[in-house]
């Protein structure tokens, strides 16, 4: 039996490396054939806000490692909606990627995998 | 039964390391298996051999080393988050022409791949964030 | 299938965790997370209606806190952490 | 004109270097002859909470550097009340060697020094 | 005596900065701190009444923010960051 | 107007050793003095020499010495703080008989007297903490 994994990502991009290493850990992951899943929840939203220009701040822009993502099997990213709201986001400013998890939907998606791995 | 474990922390950031250090001592005593330790993020700072804490202050890198050592753990540094932080062993310090290393013995860099691994093939992963 | 959730401070880890619990779940306060006791006294009382809290002792100890409003938690050692991640089928870290 | 310094901590005791280091830094201006206050705010206001037995983490207590900060010159140490009332703190819980500043008197507090380094 | 405030991250950093303004102070929203400009735009908006308010602009483009609500804020470069501390007695920093 | 900088944070770590580093190449340009930079906390991460970052990610550290080499910078690293950390010069890997040194050339390693020096005879002083 092929054990499913939920990886959670709670940080703000461009803080530290927490949101590439968790990109990073989804993609091989991934290639490894492991049924993945990542959820954002918290700051790990801003993750996809659109538009982001972290060149200045010499760093890769995150934008095109979630749109890399599909590539690798992974077809959707999960989003706790109450963390939009908390931050008075639209689902226009974000890329169009993303699964919405309204209210106890966390909870039972959480359920349904064998093991979570946190950043 | 089987754990593995991740460790996100240095041990002079949060408490992380700490908490995981423990964690892994009292697993051990239960009898269950530590299949793997991996270091990630700050965590990797936990392989250096460069530490002299004051006398009163504990060396964790030295008492993850000695734990490691003790039961043939497999601890694994992520050799990205390693290599960007300035962790690095004498084969990396000789291809990237570095003037030293300090990875600590009984240490294996590897690829994020032996952290995803573990995490299926374990009964338990526990993950240790700052 | 019920989960372990650790939490290792207030604010926003707690807060993700209180909305990932299934009935039957079991949360460790832990490291900064023990400052629940004070800081969210009122949630912990709400959340110990559907799931079984505990703290864990070394980090309560050190901080001098005290579970002073009388909370039904339990508090564990390391030896007790290790039980609680054999009794749940899986562990969720909040941090 | 000698110029007067304060330091403000914010972060929880154990959490890492941060309570401890931001001592040190109070010890080390009071030996300089800096006239020096420190200020709890945040998570800091933890740092004085009486009865920390931090041996099990072995990390050392932080109740005797507060103790020792007198025969420093650094008389009392300054709280902020609004962060003691947001973590349903009583003053009885706390070591007895501060001076509480209440409603705006952080913000007249903080202009009466020349400079301000914060943890 | 005025003083400029960095803050740069919402949550505690700018709660207390909030308590420690004097008016003719300035505030300098960077790193995560930009996202006050949608977590506490409220808030933002009473703070103008008092201090003005300025954000980081490499920090702002970088996290996709806009100045969505129209709050009066000012965006500065890494040069203007320096004007600031030029022009205010001291630098108070909240992280 | 003469500036003294606190640095906090490690280049892996938050952002406050960029948002520093860019602070300081500002300051220079406005044809202020940077009479001092210093190292604390996770800060002296910045001063390692053994970092070696993938080719697309800029090597903070390299770039805080080649600023501090070029503008003549008094950058102090706290010495207790890079203890703990395992943040080595060749003087002390040779008093606590450690494998190798991995401090920067162009930094010195001393005590937190430094910082508070610098604090009051600085005209002014900005910390950067993660």
């Amino acid at each position: 039996m092929s054990q499913t994994l939920c990886i959670i990502s709670t940080q703000a991009p461009y803080r530290g490396q927490f949101a590439k290493e968790a990109l990073d850990a989804a993609l091989v992951s991934a290639t490894y054939d492991i049924p993945t899943s990542l959820l954002l929840m918290g700051d790990g939203v801003y993750q996809i806000l659109d538009g982001q220009s972290p060149e200045q701040l010499g760093r890769k822009n995150l934008s095109s490692m979630f749109q890399s993502l599909e590539l690798y099997g992974i077809e959707t990213v999960y989003v706790d909606g109450e963390s939009l709201e908390e931050r008075n986001l639209d689902p226009e400013q974000l890329l169009p990627l993303y699964t919405l998890l309204e209210g106890d939907a966390v909870a039972s998606f959480l359920a349904q995998h064998d093991k979570v791995l946190s950043f | 039964m089987k754990y593995a474990l991740a460790v996100y922390g240095a041990a002079s950031t949060g408490q992380s390391s700490l908490t995981a250090l423990s964690f892994a001592r009292a697993l051990l005593v239960s009898g269950h298996e530590v299949m793997r330790v991996f270091f990630y993020q700050e965590g990797v700072h936990n392989a250096t051999s460069l530490t002299s804490p004051p006398q009163d202050e504990q060396n964790l890198p030295e008492q993850w080393q000695r734990l490691i050592a003790e039961h043939d753990i497999d601890a694994v540094v992520c050799i990205a988050a390693a290599l960007r932080r300035g962790v690095v062993s004498v084969d990396e310090a000789e291809r990237y022409e570095l003037s030293a290393s300090n990875l600590r013995e009984g240490y294996e860099l590897s690829g994020l791949g032996q952290l995803l691994e573990a995490a299926v093939e374990a009964d338990r992963l526990v993950t240790f964030g700052d | 299938m019920a989960t372990l959730h650790t939490v290792n401070k207030t604010g926003q880890p707690l807060e993700l965790c209180l909305r990932a619990l299934n009935a039957g779940d079991n949360v460790l306060l832990l490291e900064e997370g023990v400052y629940a006791l004070y800081e969210a006294s009122d949630v912990l009382s709400d959340l110990l209606k559907h799931v079984a809290v505990y703290v864990l002792e070394a980090d309560v100890l050190a901080r001098g806190m005290t579970n002073r409003d009388n909370l039904d938690i339990g508090m564990v050692d390391y030896q007790g952490f290790v039980e609680l991640t054999e009794a749940n089928d899986k562990v969720v870290s909040w941090f």
